[in-house]
């Protein structure tokens, strides 16, 4: 019924995802992954047919997790180490963006060979999944600062996420459990200011991470 | 009967091991009583004084129940083992103790390990199921490891050791699989007589490559040198004499079970006549007293392999029972090296300590120091070399007696045998040069550099246990009938199976009755000259040598030098390192050439392999660089790997 | 026949004709040289005298030094002992005598080294090399040689071996251990017994430091030596056991005087080889015993 | 109810140990809560519970076959974790403590999970609570090295939850109930749809492989294993790698149950394979000896997984391994860490001639130098016999060459820097040690305790474990 409404909000999150890869400022990429996980959050309610308080619970949870705490957090953090660009990443950012958009367009496609439900068949969620998910990589294999790297790993698990909505009704259990990834990021970043108050890794910069090496 | 030897020796053994960081007097007690033991339960078996033994135990090691078994040929192993431990084991009495600058700890872990190594060698001999087996034979090796690098502390040690124990390690992985697919083919570890089984012929080669590792088989002998060289005499004379033989006990032991390719006696024959020749040679060109030993065992175990080698062909041929008479041969020589080898490495052990040197051209003159060492020595090279009327000819000659056979009877064999024989000859006369060579060069002439600390012939200990091997050459030499039914039963019991050929006959009589009168004569006559001489007086005086007044000890002739006439033929092969300086100008100052032997090999073959290896194992080591997106770039990277080989095998039904 | 009188007199034979061989090549060479050379005799004068003369040692040597060349010496006469003479046949022989005849060889020489070390000389350690290097190559002419003739005969036992059919097979084989017998024995072309360049020698060179009764029992040695390779050869080659009694004593005779002329005639007309040379002449004879090998080989498969 | 305890006690310890007052009574909590554990998993194993298919937790017979000998290995690192907190005395050990008690908890819960979520949930409880264990020493290496380790392993946890999260659709798509225990999708079978369920397998085998340790997702090992205590290096490769490598065997038996056997046997197989062959070039060359034991253990997971793929034989011969496995490794982990300690580094190129430095420690290190390179009679060498044999029975002959070729560089690279370091003239890079670190029965006897297990477990398996495993096999491999 609103599954317009959901691949909407799917297609906001898959060009927040382009928007990710093209920043080359840390502090709009962790803007575009607040956005995106309050998109996340909001979608169970589209999802839901009937009002339930559990499904409720989940996309609170999720908005106030992904779309605020670790924002904060990274913002935090990102003031902590004070760095505001992304420096000459492995991967630039225009053949990033490529990578990306090209990645969207597979994801589109290769959902279609996937066989779904009727009912999911429709919906963008699953090549929206795939679309994060290959965007999180990008970001974890192509850039240099670790907060980069966090926000990588968010998109990521953003797009894991998207995926476990196909099963929100049937077992909630398993898209709750998700959540704990977002403990797994929190971890990161608290890492990241007790590392900066150590002051033992100037500038978050992960070249400098090197040292454990054959 | 039997078992109640057995388990004295081993708990003896055991006990020994515990008590030998304490008190070495109650360890070469317990040791020596267990020596006597083993060599009483070989022989009881051996000469048929007993039946064979066969001991079966619901008690399991390692999930499987014990099966020990001693037939006459596990017995003709038993009794060297038993000899050869109990001369060992009295030599490193004192021996162990002698402050050459070894680690202060080494005496305590040498009668550790020695104790282990023939524990497991026993265990070995005496065992009748694979996964025992392979327990036993990987201790052993594990032990002989330890007493290489006794005195670890010197670098050329430890890499002896290094390179016995990897080298070993590649036999064992073999060994794994050989009883690890006999076991599945066979659905059980127990071993034992399968002659029906000829779909286990291929496992043969495993079993080649695994205990011919271990025997010092020609191409896969690259450990034996160095390894033998720089561990302590005793634990030479042990190596030498007995775990080499263990990996022939393993081939004799399988190819006699097992049924084997039509080929193998081939290729043994050939590997075993090429490895007689090349081994022979290299001894000669040593300048390493105990290397020059070490590689005149990978001769020995050359003519060994040729007389199995000729039994295998043999037993592929109708009613030709000249491969039993060569196998004969060959189970005898096992025996006459063993001892032969242990004695000459004990002599060297005495005369390493005292002249301080393993250095060939830093030795000479010491006979005088050393009279009886050089006697035993002298006895053992003769023996070595194949001399009448010692014990060495004996083996070598049944062996002879064999190919000759083979070749008299036109078979194909012929092929085989005749180049074996010549290849045997040849073995035998640079067999000779090279202990000509080795004595003349320690214990003749003038000394070659000026004499160590401890000149003197060594205590009880260190002197009985050489000549007591001396004296079991002798006896094998001069009376080599008694061990007739020895060699008959082992080699009835080589292929239990095989009732079709005539009862093994060793004709040994009339070559003992020859040594016999051949010794007397020696004797009679020596003496008489002997008495001629000192009737008629001797002047002593200066090497007369065409009238040089004074000649310098620096002009004898050198390790090099007695090598080189023959090593000149084979430099194609041997490809010595050569360092010179030739003397230039009117007066010319000083000049050299050295030659260096060098393990062809190992060094042209192994370490090449070796270092292709390394270099692609430091090309994969860079990927682990350190960077953090790579390693992501791997999960992803092994993701796509998995998915693409689902994709692909996924499309198949 | 009764061992009791043979053996002796087998003993007489060896002992006593042996020292006869030398004299007789070097009044050969005299009068192909047109020389009056030494009386026939004189190797037993030598020996004689030798007997008699008192042993001057080297300070280095070790009783080896005596013991040695007796070693060496008995080594020699058992092993002509062990060779057949014609019709008289064997009287120690046994199944691979052959092969205890070779090893026999092998004492000798070792023997004859050993004694030769003692002194620490740099000329006898030389001539020592020299011997034990060539003997290798000499040691597989004849071991191939034996093994042709046991493929003829089926047997290791000398007096069967010794019963060989004349062909090409025995042709080879005459050529091949007639340069064995020179080179075993230290003759021209492989070496000079009366020369007196220490450096170009191998068997004297030796036993330059030798004196009285051991040298005797070496120079004795050497002559048995060369007696027993005549006769091996002669009974390799020609059918010697297959004819009657007296017609084979002929035969045999005749054959030893004829490898003797041969040696003294050798040693008149060709000149000593270069040293790096004789491994080539050796190698030569060792193929030339290897085709007889193959020759007999063939027959007997034929 | 009873078996929950075992993961209820641990948490429940932890909890006290973390507002437990005192730094020096705090280590006792661990084999103070260990013990218990320990006694509580082996009565469990010899009185067998009743397990109800439909519930989540349960001390069933794959938990029976593996969970005892887990416990014991913690047992016995922390009974050496007291005298080594003990000269660690400048540390605080709060975090320590009771996060090592949450991960032998979370580590039971991981064992005894019968439930897809449930189980990743427990793993990825216990990744992040392994975290500040390995952060420990607090040096900039270590910091690197969990960074790595977090993130390597957070990525591999979240391929994992996808992977869930496939299957569960993969049941869904068969229409199934949505209940994810093993046992339901097990039960569902042949109806499971196929491509999703061999999504999730190739995701799952990711994932959980990349908490195994399998090449080529094996990268944070070395940092991790090189820099964190030894202890905890013992218990991640002796009991984390356990749960991951039992999650993979029960996704294993739905694949097995719904058809897919084959191709669940090929990739483990492969990776399996792929894993030892990689490992024993690293160990070829590596120069330290912490983090060659990271490499060991990678060519162990290999031949676990290797062992998984050869059928019914193979899996309990797999299970044999992990018993035999921890124990050996678990040995060498605590004399490594002793000889760390004793010669201030770890590195070939520092460090000659530990002999003399630290006898006992270089004694037990050598032992288990062979005991883990399958010399007898320790039991590796017994359970890689078996896997072997499984190998020869199953036909797979190109396999096993390759798989015995990488046993042997292995050796090589393993006994290289072993003998290396310990013997020779001593040289050592602490020639005055920071800590003068005296080799005391506490930090000997747990290694020698765990080595003598190891020995007994090959020499003379007891008839029990036996039966335990051919249980855990029957579970595991549901016949169609």
């Amino acid at each position: 019924m609103n599954a317009s409404g959901l691949n909407l909000l799917i297609a906001v999150a898959m060009g927040l995802n382009l928007l990710a890869l093209g920043s080359g400022r840390v502090s709009s990429l962790i803007r575009a992954v607040s956005f995106q996980g309050m998109a996340l959050g909001a979608m169970p309610f589209l999802l839901s047919h009937e009002f339930s308080p559990w499904v409720t619970l989940v996309a609170v949870a999720t908005i106030v997790g992904k779309g605020w705490v670790i924002p904060l957090l990274l913002g935090r953090a990102m003031r902590a180490a004070n760095i505001e660009r992304e420096t000459d990443p492995l991967i630039g950012f225009v053949p990033s963006l490529l990578l990306g958009a090209g990645g969207t367009i597979a994801a589109v496609g290769l959902a279609r060979i996937l066989p779904l439900r009727p009912e999911h068949a429709g919906s963008l969620l699953v090549p929206g999944a795939l679309a994060s998910m290959l965007t999180g990589f990008i970001l974890l294999i192509g850039r240099n600062k670790a907060l980069s790297q966090v926000c990588g790993y968010l998109i990521l698990e953003n797009g894991i996420y998207l995926f476990g909505l196909l099963l929100i009704h049937t077992t909630p259990l398993l898209v709750e459990a998700g959540i704990l990834l977002d403990v797994t990021v929190g971890v990161f970043v608290i890492g990241i200011i007790v590392d900066r108050i150590q002051r033992a890794f100037d500038t978050l910069d992960t070249r400098k991470l090197t040292v454990l090496r054959e | 009967m039997i078992g109640p030897l057995l388990l004295f020796a081993l708990v003896a053994l055991g006990l020994g091991a515990l008590a030998g960081r304490r008190s070495p007097a109650v360890w070469v007690a317990l040791t020596l009583a267990a020596g006597v033991a083993l060599g009483a339960a070989g022989v009881a078996v051996g000469f048929g004084l007993q039946p064979d033994w066969d001991w079966r135990s619901g008690f399991p090691v390692g999930g499987q129940a014990l099966h020990l078994r001693l037939d006459a040929l596990s017995a003709l192993f038993l009794i060297l083992l038993a000899g050869v431990g109990l001369a060992g084991t009295a030599y490193s009495h004192t021996y162990l103790t002698l402050n050459d600058g070894i680690d202060p700890s080494a005496p305590a872990r040498g009668r550790l390990w020695w104790n282990g190594l023939i524990f497991h060698l026993a265990v070995v001999l005496i065992n009748s199921n694979g996964l025992h087996f392979l327990i036993g034979w990987e201790l052993f090796t594990v032990c002989a490891y330890f007493l290489i690098t006794l005195d670890r502390r010197r670098l050329a040690v430890r890499q002896a050791g290094w390179l016995y124990l990897a080298a070993s390690h590649a036999g064992t992985i073999a060994l794994f699989a050989f009883f690890t697919l006999l076991a599945s083919a066979t659905g059980s570890w127990d071993l034992g007589p399968l002659r029906e089984r000829t779909d286990l012929a291929p496992l043969f080669w495993l079993a080649l490559f695994g205990f011919g590792l271990k025997a010092g088989l020609f191409p896969l002998h690259v450990w034996l040198p160095s390894a033998h060289a720089n561990a302590p005499s005793h634990v030479s004379a042990l190596l030498s004499g007995v775990t080499l033989k263990l990996g022939i006990y393993g081939l004799l032991r399988f190819s006699g079970w097992l049924p084997v390719p039509a080929s193998a006696g081939w290729v043994i024959l050939g590997l075993g006549a090429v490895g007689a020749l090349a081994g022979i040679v290299f001894a000669l060109v040593q300048t390493d007293l105990k290397r020059l030993l070490a590689y005149c065992s990978v001769e020995n175990i050359g003519v060994i392999l040729i007389g199995l080698g000729g039994a295998l062909v043999a037993a592929g041929e109708p009613a030709a029972d000249w491969g039993r008479l060569a196998l004969a041969g060959a189970l005898l020589h096992v025996w006459t090296h063993g001892f032969a080898k242990a004695l000459l490495f004990l002599g060297a052990g005495t005369v390493v300590h005292a002249a301080g040197t393993r250095d060939l051209g830093r030795m000479g003159g010491l006979w005088r120091a050393l009279p009886f060492t050089a006697v035993a020595f002298l006895v053992g090279s003769a023996s070595m070399s194949g001399l009448p009327p010692l014990a060495g000819l004996v083996g070598e000659w049944l062996v002879y007696l064999g190919l000759f056979d083979a070749v008299a009877s036109h078979g194909p064999a012929g092929w085989a045998a005749g180049p074996a024989v010549i290849a045997l000859a040849l073995a035998g006369a640079v067999a000779l040069a090279t202990f000509t060579k080795a004595n003349a060069l320690v214990f003749l002439g003038a000394p070659r550099s000026s004499p160590s600390h401890a000149l003197h012939e060594p205590d009880r200990w260190r002197s009985a246990p050489t000549f007591g091997l001396a004296g079991a050459v002798l006896l094998l030499g001069l009376a080599p009938a008694f061990v007739a039914p020895i060699l008959a039963r082992a080699s009835e019991a080589w292929r239990p199976f095989d009732t079709g050929t005539a009862a093994v006959r060793v004709p040994l009589i009339s070559l003992g009755r020859f040594q016999l009168i051949l010794a007397l004569v020696l004797v009679g006559v020596a003496f008489a000259l002997w008495r001629r001489v000192h009737h008629l007086g001797v002047t002593r005086g200066p090497t007369w040598d065409c009238g040089y007044a004074q000649p310098s000890r620096r002009m004898q002739y050198t390790a090099g030098a007695m090598g080189g006439t023959v090593g000149g033929w084979f430099t194609w092969f041997l490809r010595p390192e050569r360092s010179q300086r030739r003397p230039r100008g009117p007066l010319p100052d000083r000049a050299f050439i050295l030659d260096r032997p060098r393990e062809t090999v190992l060094e042209g073959v192994v370490t090449p392999v070796a270092r292709q290896v390394l270099r692609v194992s430091t090309a994969v080591r860079r990927l682990q660089h350190g960077r953090l997106q790579s390693y992501i770039l791997y999960i992803v990277i092994g993701l796509a790997a998995l998915g693409l080989i689902v994709l692909v095998q996924g499309g198949r039904p | 026949m009764s061992l009791l009188w043979d053996l002796p007199l087998r003993l007489a034979f060896w002992l006593l004709l042996a020292p006869l061989v030398p004299g007789l090549i070097n009044r050969i060479k005299a009068w192909v040289a047109g020389r009056r050379g030494p009386p026939l005799l004189q190797l037993y004068y030598d020996l004689a005298r030798l007997w008699r003369k008192q042993v001057v040692m080297s300070s280095l040597a070790s009783p080896g030094f005596i013991l040695g060349p007796a070693v060496a010496w008995v080594a020699v006469v058992v092993a002509a002992l062990l060779l057949p003479l014609g019709p008289a046949g064997t009287v120690l022989g046994f199944s691979g005598d052959a092969l205890a005849l070779v090893y026999l060889l092998a004492l000798a020489r070792f023997a004859t080294a050993w004694a030769a070390m003692e002194t620490g000389s740099a000329f006898e350690g030389m001539g020592v090399v020299r011997e034990v290097s060539f003997a290798v190559l000499a040691e597989g002419s004849i071991l191939s040689a034996l093994l042709a003739l046991g493929v003829q005969s089926h047997s290791l036992a000398l007096n069967q071996m010794l019963a060989p059919t004349v062909g090409t097979g025995s042709a080879l084989l005459a050529a091949g251990l007639f340069t064995v017998l020179l080179a075993e024995n230290c003759r021209v072309p492989f070496d000079d017994p009366n020369t007196h360049l220490e450096l170009t020698m191998i068997h004297e060179v030796m036993v330059l430091d030798h004196s009285g009764p051991p040298l005797a029992a070496i120079l004795h040695g050497a002559s048995v030596k060369l007696l027993l390779f005549s006769v091996l050869l002669v009974q390799a080659v020609l059918p010697v056991a297959n004819l009657p009694a007296p017609a084979a004593a002929a035969l045999l005779a005749g054959g030893v005087l004829g490898v003797v002329v041969g040696i003294g005639l050798v040693e008149s007309l060709i000149a000593r080889l270069a040293f790096r040379k004789v491994p080539l002449l050796l190698t030569t004879a060792f193929l030339l015993c290897l085709f007889a090998l193959l020759v007999a080989w063939k027959g007997g498969a034929g | 109810m009873i078996p929950l305890l075992l993961i209820l006690l641990p948490l429940a310890g932890a909890t006290l140990a973390a507002i437990w007052p005192s730094d020096r009574m705090r280590p006792w909590f661990l084999p103070a809560i260990a013990a218990p554990h320990t006694v509580l998993a082996w009565v469990l194993m010899v009185h067998p519970p009743e397990v109800t298919d439909g519930e989540w937790f349960g001390f069933d017979a794959v938990a029976r076959a593996v969970l005892p000998v887990v416990s014991l290995l913690f047992l016995i690192c922390s009974a050496y974790g007291v005298p080594y907190l003990r000269v660690r005395g400048e540390r605080p050990n709060r975090v320590f403590v009771s996060t090592l008690l949450a991960v032998i908890g979370l580590m039971s819960a991981g064992l005894m999970a019968r439930h897809l979520g449930v189980l990743w949930i427990a793993t990825e409880g216990v990744t992040l609570a392994a975290v500040p264990l390995l952060h420990f020493n607090r040096t900039p290496r270590a910091f690197e090295a969990t960074w790595k380790y977090l993130l390597v392993g957070g990525t591999g946890i979240a391929l994992s939850l996808l992977g869930s999260f496939c299957l569960g659709y993969a049941s869904l798509q068969g229409n199934g109930s949505g209940d994810l225990t093993f046992h339901a999708l097990a039960h569902q079978g042949a109806t499971l749809s196929r491509p999703w369920l061999l999504i999730a397998w190739v995701l799952l085998l990711v994932g959980y492989g990349t908490k195994m340790g399998l090449a080529p997702m094996h990268t944070w090992k070395p940092d991790a294993y090189g820099e964190a205590p030894g202890l905890v290096g013992a218990i991640l490769a002796g009991g984390v790698t356990t749960v991951a490598f039992v999650a993979l065997l029960r996704v294993r038996s739905v694949l097995g149950a719904a058809g897919e056997g084959p191709m669940a046997d090929l990739t483990l197989l492969c990776i399996g394979l792929f894993s030892v062959v990689v490992a024993s070039l690293f160990l070829l060359g590596t120069r330290d000896f912490k983090r060659m034991l990271a490499y060991s253990s990678v060519e162990h997971m290999g031949i676990l997984s290797v062992g998984a793929a050869l059928g019914a034989p193979g899996i309990g011969a797999a299970l044999f391994h992990v018993w035999t496995n921890s124990l050996t490794k678990g040995s060498l982990f605590l004399s490594a860490g002793n000889l760390r300690r004793s010669a201030g580094s770890a590195s070939m190129d520092d460090v000659r001639g530990l002999a003399r430095i630290a006898p006992r420690s270089t004694r037990l290190f050598v032992a288990g130098l062979f005991a883990v390179t399958a010399c007898p009679p320790f039991g590796i060498f017994f359970s890689e016999l078996r896997i072997l044999r499984a190998a020869f029975d199953g036909g797979h002959t190109v396999v096993t060459a390759v798989f015995l070729l990488g046993l042997l560089f292995a050796f090589f690279g393993l006994a290289r820097v072993v003998l290396g370091v310990a013997y020779g003239p001593p040289r050592s890079r602490a020639a005055t040690p920071r800590v003068h670190f005296s080799e005391t029965a506490g930090v000997i006897l747990p290694s020698l305790l765990l080595l003598a297990l190891s020995a007994w477990m090959g020499l003379y398996p007891p008839a029990l474990l036996e039966s335990l495993w051919s249980a855990a096999v029957a579970q595991l491999v549901a016949l169609p």
